[in-house]
């Protein structure tokens, strides 16, 4: 065939072949696949970056799409058409409140400590509520922070991303808002009154958007 | 004033929401969130929120529940304790010698965690209300596998190679360390010699000429026998055995025996 | 029937909207799907077979195409397309001394014969070695020994070379130093010495170290 003659002259497959291989990558597997990962398994020389924006497009409006999440990238079902799908939903575990806050707060606040969580919700948070979390592979351990005692944060996960689909963080609903409205910012109790123990828990919040 | 309040003088919507509240307390997520729920009676935006007005509503709220004996988390209490010292900061003129934080400023951080509390709640609300995986959208039916190809190259490097090679290449020059017996004469043995020699001697003569037999053709056997023999004679000499001397540097080392020995 | 064709009339959806809703369907579900099955999913009035035969087209020569398995239709990777439905990882793992040391042999002393390679390690050569090295092509049959029984020899190719750095096995390093050391003085085989002078393999061997 011509195509193959084209093909083995030439390093990189065509870009029509190199979508064709992308879609194929993406539709086989579940799981969303980074750019990374397709270029390792395209032929060598083929750019799976530009592949995957012609094959975004020409998914577009139809019954499954080309969903971003992250650094990865995923075939998704069109969301309109999710009650034809009565047979194969899932019945997720139903969160407790705790838990849904629990999750927006580090989605929003992230990374968050395990303090900062109980500072905004002005109660514990038990140890449940984050392991069903981390178990729903949602939140994850993030770094250090770098103040006393060297507290965990908490992130969102790629899975957390995809269950909401979610490209990236940024795109959380009402982000740029809650931020405008300084209702991301760490304040800390004026004078953080006769609680001098919980001090170093409040200097913990003052990095909070270090990595922003 | 409060101290003496009476809930009857609550407007009745008010009273209703507060016998509400009682009965419901084990629903709520702590005092923060039953602030933000009395809040909602004051019907304005949190950030025109009466502090002290809620802190009223609050201590009302631990009043009835401590008088129907019903059982409060200690951060309830710990947070009453907090709203009584805010309401007295915010009623009493500020006193010029205390440092501490105003009572407005602490009012404003109450309404600032209030705010804060409440936009985390319409956050959670809008995230769960997005199209989610498995219930909206789905995922590929049929996955296909993946077939993992696990391919396994092998290195070395030069020094491995070559330390490799001077092991075998040096295998037999490391032996354990043990006195190789057969090619070395002790100072004993040259002694018990030169003990049974020294009775037939006459004026002197070359050490050299009292090395055992077959111990001077082979270097290392000659070495170890002149040193072993040398050494024999140093004592014999030191027990008065015998006389040594050496004409110069060099020069032959003899021996002879002492008149009086 | 009538009803049917009242139903059709007024309440399928649009053909287009008929295709994506067979390719959510195919896409989602987790076995293949009858026409029967895809007709009772869909909107009263909808023509799945219709559908079905509008989405095989449009993924003619695409990443993925419609299969018909069985009397079910599932979506399914483009054949020719499998090659990239591998992962390949590499693992690097550090030789093992009986190769290094087979190795190096055949390097210091090519055209070695697998009875010399024993002779100098004082111990036997397995066969696994010996193939492992050849598989990694550092090694190669020479020349078979013109003596009785006409043993093979080994010699490092120039993979190895090119592995190790080398323009050729006269700089491997260290030799000199070795062979000042006594390390590479040639211990007689029993016979050998005999048999050396009429074969040029033998010269060829002596030559490798002697002429430096």
């Amino acid at each position: 065939m011509a195509e193959d003659k084209e093909a083995s002259l030439f390093q990189a497959p065509p870009e029509a072949e190199q979508e064709r291989m992308v879609e194929a990558i993406l539709f086989a597997t579940a799981e969303p696949v980074t750019v990374a990962e397709l270029n390792a398994r395209m032929p060598h020389g083929a750019d799976a970056a530009q592949a995957l924006a012609a094959l975004r497009k020409r998914y577009d409006g139809r019954g499954v799409r080309v969903a971003k999440v992250g650094d990865a990238w995923a075939m998704r079902t069109a969301p309109d058409l999710g009650f034809l799908m009565q047979k194969e939903t899932v019945e997720t575990r139903k969160l407790s409140r705790a838990a849904i806050e629990t999750l927006a707060i580090v989605a929003y606040h992230q990374p968050v400590t395990r303090a900062e969580i109980e500072e905004i919700r002005g109660v514990g948070v038990s140890r449940g509520t984050v392991d069903q979390l981390i178990e729903l592979e949602w939140i994850r351990f993030g770094r250090r922070r770098m103040t006393p005692g060297r507290p965990v944060t908490y992130v969102v996960t790629q899975n957390f991303l995809d269950h909401f689909g979610l490209e990236s963080a940024r795109d959380l609903p009402g982000l740029k808002e809650l931020r405008a409205a300084g209702l991301l910012e760490n304040r800390t109790l004026p004078g953080a009154a006769a609680d001098s123990e919980d001090e170093e828990d409040e200097l913990d919040q003052t990095d909070m958007f270090e990595d922003e | 004033m409060s101290d003496d309040f009476d809930s009857y003088d609550m407007p009745v919507e008010e009273r209703l929401a507060a016998e509400a509240l009682i009965v419901d307390v084990d629903g709520y997520e702590g005092p923060l969130d039953l602030l933000l729920t009395l809040s909602r009676t004051q019907k304005v935006d949190l950030r025109k929120i009466s502090v002290l007005q809620l802190a009223e509503q609050y201590l009302r709220f631990v009043e009835e529940a401590r008088k129907l004996r019903i059982e409060l988390a200690a951060d309830y209490l710990v947070m009453a304790a907090w709203l009584a010292f805010l309401k007295s900061r915010l009623l009493l003129p500020p006193d010029p010698t205390d440092a501490g934080p105003s009572g407005e400023e602490l009012a404003a951080h109450l309404a600032f965690q209030l705010e804060r509390l409440q936009a985390m709640r319409e956050a959670a609300a809008q995230l769960m209300a997005r199209d989610q995986k498995g219930r909206d959208f789905f995922v590929r039916g049929i996955p296909e596998d993946v077939t993992r190809v696990r391919r396994v190259t092998y290195t070395a490097t030069l020094l491995d190679l070559m330390q490799g090679y001077a092991r075998i290449r040096t295998k037999d020059d490391f032996r354990p360390y043990s006195m190789d017996r057969e090619h070395v004469l002790t100072m004993e043995q040259a002694l018990d010699r030169m003990r049974g020699l020294i009775g037939y001697m006459g004026d002197w003569a070359d050490l050299s000429s009292f090395l055992p037999e077959g111990w001077d053709a082979d270097p290392a056997r000659r070495r170890s026998a002149t040193a072993a023999t040398f050494a024999a004679s140093l004592e014999l000499a030191k027990a008065g055995k015998i006389e040594i001397r050496q004409g110069e540097t060099f020069s032959p080392i003899e021996i002879r025996k002492k008149a009086d020995g």
